[in-house]
C-alpha cells in the first residue's frame, strides 16, 4: 500500500483502534467509533471479543447497516447475551469482569483526563458540553482506549474540567485519588497512537500514522509531545478492514 | 430544587400514607398528570431516546407545570423540551444532549449558559446508585468512580469516606427519592403490575425510589395475562398511583419491541431549535405540544408513514 | 355458638389472627399459621389483601390443599403478581411498602422480642435453633403480628437470645438501637390476644379466647401479666371461617 | 473460614486472571468440582429446598473435599449433608433447618452443640446485602435491620455507623465474596449464559461476587437460544467456569417449573437421621452418596416413581 490515504480520518482511526483489542477480552465500548471500531475487531480478528454497552448490553453483536445512534438503543441488544439495567451493567466494571473501556473524546490532556463537561469555568461555562455519561466511572474503573479527532484546541496540556480521569496529575495521583486499579492506555487519533509513561504518567507517541510527521502531530498539540524512544509507524488500513468497516457502515454515519 | 436525603421516618410516612391496595388506577393523560404539583422533584425512566415518557411530558407541558426539578440517567429530546418549555429549571442527569447523530443540544447550552437553568452533573452509575438507594431505603450507596475528578468536586453532596472495614477510600452518592416518577412500558395491567421488555436502564430502581409513579403503557393487559408470567413483572402494582394506556407514548423515542425513534421528525426538531433554541423552539412546542387536540393528534403531525416505519423497525428485533 | 370447642388451637390461632388484617394491607407473612391466615383473610374479609413471602414473592394466591412447605418453594408463586429476588423483597420492607409482618415464634419476652436461634448461652448453646431467617429483618423494619403456641416456656420474662427484636428492653430502646419504625403490634395465641403498652411497651392481655381464664393465661405465662383495663373476649371461630380453614388445609399440615 | 473482606485491588487482581472469554465450559461433574479446593469459601445457590445445586454437593461429599466454609440464604438438607460428611465445618446462613414439615436439624444441632462446627447467623437481608456488595464490587452495604438485636451482637464482623447524611443509626455488612459458587439453573448455552425461571433467590448476586463460578443445569441449550431472548439471561458467560449438564440436578429438592421436592424420600432421610445424626448420617451417605456409580444411580435409588410425582407437580406451575 502507498502513501495515497484511500481512507478518512474517521477510518483510520476505527481501524487503528479495533487493532488494539485482543480476541477474548471483554470491552466497554462506547457510540460511534468506539463501537464500530469494537464491532471490527470481532468480525476480523476476534471473534471471541465481548462487547458491552452503556445501556445494558452484554456480548453484543451488531448487525451492518443498522448502527444504533446511542448505546441505550434497542438495537445494541439484537442477539446480545445478555440485557441487564444500566447501572448494573456499569457495576460489572467496578467488579472488575471489564478489560478495556474504549471511547471517544472531546479533549484530552497530557495526563489522559477527558473533559466532556464545560469548556471555560465550569461556574460560568462558555460552553456547556453533554457531560460525562458512563465515561466517568468507565475510566475510573478499568484500563481505557481513547479514539479522538486531533485538534489543538482538543489536545491541551490541562483540561478545564477532568470529566473522566486519566492519571489525573501524573506520578501515583490517581491511585491517591481513590483509584486503584485501570488508568490510560491507549489514545488514538488519525495522527498518532499514544501511550503513557509508566512513572510520570505523562502522555508520549509511540507510533506515527502513515505519511504523519513528528511536526505534524505537535503542530496539532497544545503542549510539548514526547515521542518515544522506539518511536514506530503504524501499518495503514488494509483493504480487508476498510470493506468490513464499510459493510458495517454504509450510510458513513461514523466514517465521515 | 435538590432537596437532599430525606429522613427515614419521613420517607415512611409518606409511604404508609400512600394507598397501596390491589385497586385499578387506569386514569387519562389529563388526570395522572394532577399527581405533579408544581415544584416536585421528577425521575424521568427509560434512558437518551429509549421508553422516554414524552406522553406526560407533553401533557405536563400543556399543564403548564412550573418549577418542576427533574432527573435522568441520560437525558435528550425531553430535557430540551422541559427546559424550553419552562417546566422545568433544573436537571440532574450524567448526559444532556441530542445523541451523537445531533451534536450538542443548543437548548441546554442556552439555558444552562444563561443562567435560566441548571444542569448538575453526575456519573452515570452514580444516578443509579442514588436510585437504587432511594429504592433500598438507605442514604447512600458507596461507589469507586467520580473519585479525584471535577465531577465529584462540583457535587459535595457526595462524600467521600475510609472504609471502615478495608481504609479504602470510597464515595458515598446520596440516595434520590424523587416526589414523583414518569415511566413508560410496553405492558402493565389495570393495577400497574408492568412488564418491560429489552433495556430496562434504571425504571425498576427508579419506580420503587419514587414517593409517587405514574406509569404509561403501550397496552393494558389483564391481571390474569401477568399473573401467568409473574416472573417478567418488573414493576408492583403497589408502587404505581396511575396507569395510562397511551399506543407510542414514547413518539417520537423509540419503545423496545414496538417501534425505533421517528428519524425523520427528530431530524427536523433538531434543525428547527438549533436555529434558535427559543423562538423556535416556542413555535415547536405550539404546534406540536399546546395545539393538538389530543395525543393522537400528535401522532397525527409526525404522520402515518413515520409511525409506521418506526414500528416496522422497532418490531423487526423480534424477526429472528 | 357454645363453649364445645369445635376447633383446634391451631385453628383458633389461623382465625384469630387472620382477623387482624385488614382489606387493602400488603402483609408479609411467613409459613405455617401466617401464610394460612393471611390466605383465609384474603378468601374472607380481604379479597385486596396482598401477600409477600420470604422467597420473592409479591401477591401470592395460594391454592387449596397446595400449601407450600417453606415460602421459598414454587407453589407460592402460582398465580402470584411478582416473582422476585429474595434481598429484594425484604428490601421491599426497609423502604416502607409492607403494612404488617406476620410471624410464628418459637419464645417471645415482655417486651415482644422474639428468640429462634439458642436456647441457653449462645456461645454453648443447650440447644442451636434454626435462626432467624426473614425474621429479624421484618421485625426491624414494620409492624408485627406474630401467632403462636402458648407455653410457659416459650412466654417468657426475657428471651435467651434476642433473633428478632420487638420493643427490646421497653420505654425508647427500640428507636435508640436504631430501630425508629414499626415494632410488635398483636401477639395471638390459643389462649389469648396481646398488645404492648405506648410507654413502656410491656405486653398486656387485650382479650381472652372463648372460655380461657385470666388464671390459665397467666400460668401458662413465665412472668407476671398484665391485664388491659378494658380486657374484652375474642369471638369464637364461626363456621365459615372454620370452613374454609380446612379447605384451605384439608391435610391439616398446619391446623394440627 | 472467614476472610472477612477482601481488598479490592487483590479482588480485581483475581478477576483479571480468570478466563474470561467466549468459550465453552461443558464438563463432567467430576471436572467441574476440581474448581472447588480445601478450605475453600463457598457460596451455595438456591434457598431452602429449591434450586440446591445437590450435584455439585454431591460429588464434593463423593470427592471427600475438605474444611469448606459455606454459605447460602437459607440452608436445609444441603448443610446436614456438608456438616455430616465432614466436607464443611462452617456455614454462614440466616436459618438451618429442614423446613417446617420436619423441624429443628439434628445434624445441625448435633455438630454445632458439641462445637465439631459452626453456624454463623446473620439476617436473611444481610445474607442479600453481603453477595450484593460482593457482586458490585463495594466493602459493604448499608442496612436497618440487625441494629438492637443479640444476631448483631454476636457479628462483630458488621459495623455501626452514624449516617454521614442524615445522622441516623446504620448498620454496614460486610461484602462476601465466595471463592466459588455452586448454582443449578434450569437452562443455559455452552458458554454458561444462564437463564432461571420463578424464584431466583440471591444466586445472580452470588454469581456475580464469587471468584469463580459452577453451573449445573437442567438442559443445555444453544447459544443461539439465549441470544434471541437476551432479557431472560440472568447471569452472564463470563462469570461462569464450569458448565454441567445435570437432569434432577437438585433431587430430591425441587427446580421451578421442572419438578417439586421429592417428599417421601424427604420424610425418609428426616426419620433416619434423627435417629442417629452421626450413625444413620453415614449410612444414608453411604447408601445414597458414596455407592453409587453416577448421578443417575442415585436419582435410580430415589426412584422413578417419586421422580415422575415430582416432575408432575413442578410442572403443574405452568399449567394455567
Amino acid at each position: 500500500m502507498t502513501d495515497t490515504r484511500n481512507y478518512t480520518a474517521s477510518e483510520i482511526l476505527a481501524v487503528l483502534s479495533s487493532r488494539q483489542l485482543t480476541d477474548g477480552q471483554v470491552v466497554f465500548a462506547g457510540v460511534g467509533i468506539p463501537l464500530l471500531a469494537a464491532t471490527l475487531a470481532q468480525r476480523l480478528d476476534c471473534p471471541g471479543l465481548t462487547i458491552l454497552f452503556e445501556g445494558g448490553v452484554v456480548g453484543a453483536f451488531v448487525e451492518p447497516g443498522k448502527l444504533p445512534p446511542s448505546t441505550n438503543d434497542q438495537r445494541c441488544t439484537k442477539r446480545a447475551n445478555m440485557v441487564l439495567g444500566s447501572a448494573d451493567v456499569l457495576l460489572l466494571l467496578q467488579r472488575g469482569y471489564v478489560d478495556v473501556g474504549f471511547m471517544g473524546g472531546a479533549q484530552i490532556d497530557q495526563f489522559g483526563n477527558l473533559n466532556s463537561s464545560f469548556i471555560g469555568d465550569p461556574a460560568h461555562p462558555k460552553t456547556r458540553l453533554p457531560g460525562t455519561g458512563g465515561g466517568n466511572d468507565i475510566s475510573s474503573l478499568t484500563n481505557m482506549i481513547v479514539a479522538m479527532k486531533h485538534e489543538k484546541r482538543r489536545f491541551v496540556e490541562q483540561v478545564d474540567f477532568i470529566t473522566s480521569p486519566g492519571f489525573i496529575r501524573g506520578g501515583r495521583s490517581r491511585a491517591e485519588s481513590g483509584l486503584p486499579m485501570g488508568g490510560m492506555f491507549r489514545v488514538i487519533t488519525e495522527l498518532a497512537v499514544f501511550g503513557f509513561d509508566d512513572t510520570d504518567r505523562r502522555i508520549k507517541v509511540l507510533a506515527l500514522n502513515p505519511g504523519v510527521s513528528r511536526e505534524e502531530v505537535q503542530d496539532n498539540t497544545g503542549f510539548d509531545l514526547t515521542f518515544d524512544d522506539q518511536l514506530g509507524t503504524t501499518e495503514p488500513p488494509t483493504e480487508k478492514e476498510l470493506a468490513t468497516l464499510r459493510v458495517l457502515d454504509p450510510e458513513r454515519l461514523f466514517i465521515g | 430544587m435538590t432537596t437532599g436525603v430525606e429522613p427515614y421516618v419521613q420517607l415512611r410516612e409518606k409511604l404508609s400514607k400512600r394507598d397501596r391496595s390491589l385497586r385499578e388506577k387506569v386514569m387519562s393523560l389529563e388526570e395522572a398528570t394532577k399527581f405533579v404539583r408544581d415544584g416536585d422533584t421528577v425521575g424521568i425512566g427509560g434512558s437518551t431516546m429509549s421508553r422516554t415518557p414524552m406522553a406526560l411530558i407533553w401533557q405536563l407541558i400543556r399543564d403548564r407545570r412550573k418549577e418542576l426539578s427533574c432527573s435522568r440517567c441520560i437525558i435528550s429530546t425531553d430535557g430540551d423540551l422541559l427546559f424550553g418549555s419552562g417546566v422545568s429549571n433544573h436537571i440532574e442527569t450524567s448526559w444532556f444532549a441530542q445523541g451523537i447523530l445531533w451534536g450538542l443540544s443548543k437548548v441546554m447550552r442556552h439555558n444552562v449558559e444563561s443562567g435560566g437553568a441548571r444542569y448538575d452533573e453526575w456519573s452515570h452509575m452514580a444516578m443509579g446508585m442514588r436510585y437504587r438507594a432511594g429504592g433500598m431505603g438507605v442514604p447512600f450507596l458507596p461507589i469507586r468512580s467520580m473519585l479525584g475528578s471535577d465531577v465529584e468536586r462540583i457535587r459535595p453532596e457526595a462524600k467521600e469516606i475510609d472504609c471502615p472495614f478495608t481504609g479504602e477510600r470510597l464515595l458515598l452518592v446520596p440516595a434520590l427519592n424523587p416526589e414523583v416518577a414518569l415511566i413508560h412500558v410496553q405492558r402493565c395491567d389495570a393495577y400497574g403490575n408492568a412488564q418491560i421488555d429489552g433495556l430496562q436502564f434504571m425504571d425498576i430502581d427508579l419506580a420503587l425510589a419514587a414517593n409517587r409513579v405514574i406509569l404509561t403503557t403501550e397496552r393494558i393487559v389483564s391481571n390474569d395475562q401477568i399473573r401467568r408470567a409473574p416472573d417478567q413483572t418488573k414493576i408492583p402494582f403497589f408502587c404505581v398511583d396511575a396507569v395510562v394506556e397511551v399506543p407510542y407514548g414514547s413518539a417520537p423515542h423509540e419503545c423496545f419491541g414496538v417501534y425505533e425513534p421517528m428519524l425523520a421528525h427528530m431530524d427536523a426538531y433538531v434543525r428547527q431549535v438549533n436555529k434558535d433554541p427559543v423562538g423556535a423552539m416556542q413555535d415547536y412546542l405550539e404546534k406540536y405540544f399546546y395545539e393538538p387536540a389530543s395525543w393522537n393528534k400528535y401522532l397525527e403531525l409526525i404522520g402515518m408513514e413515520e409511525v409506521l416505519e418506526a414500528s416496522r423497525r422497532g418490531r423487526s428485533i423480534y424477526n429472528d
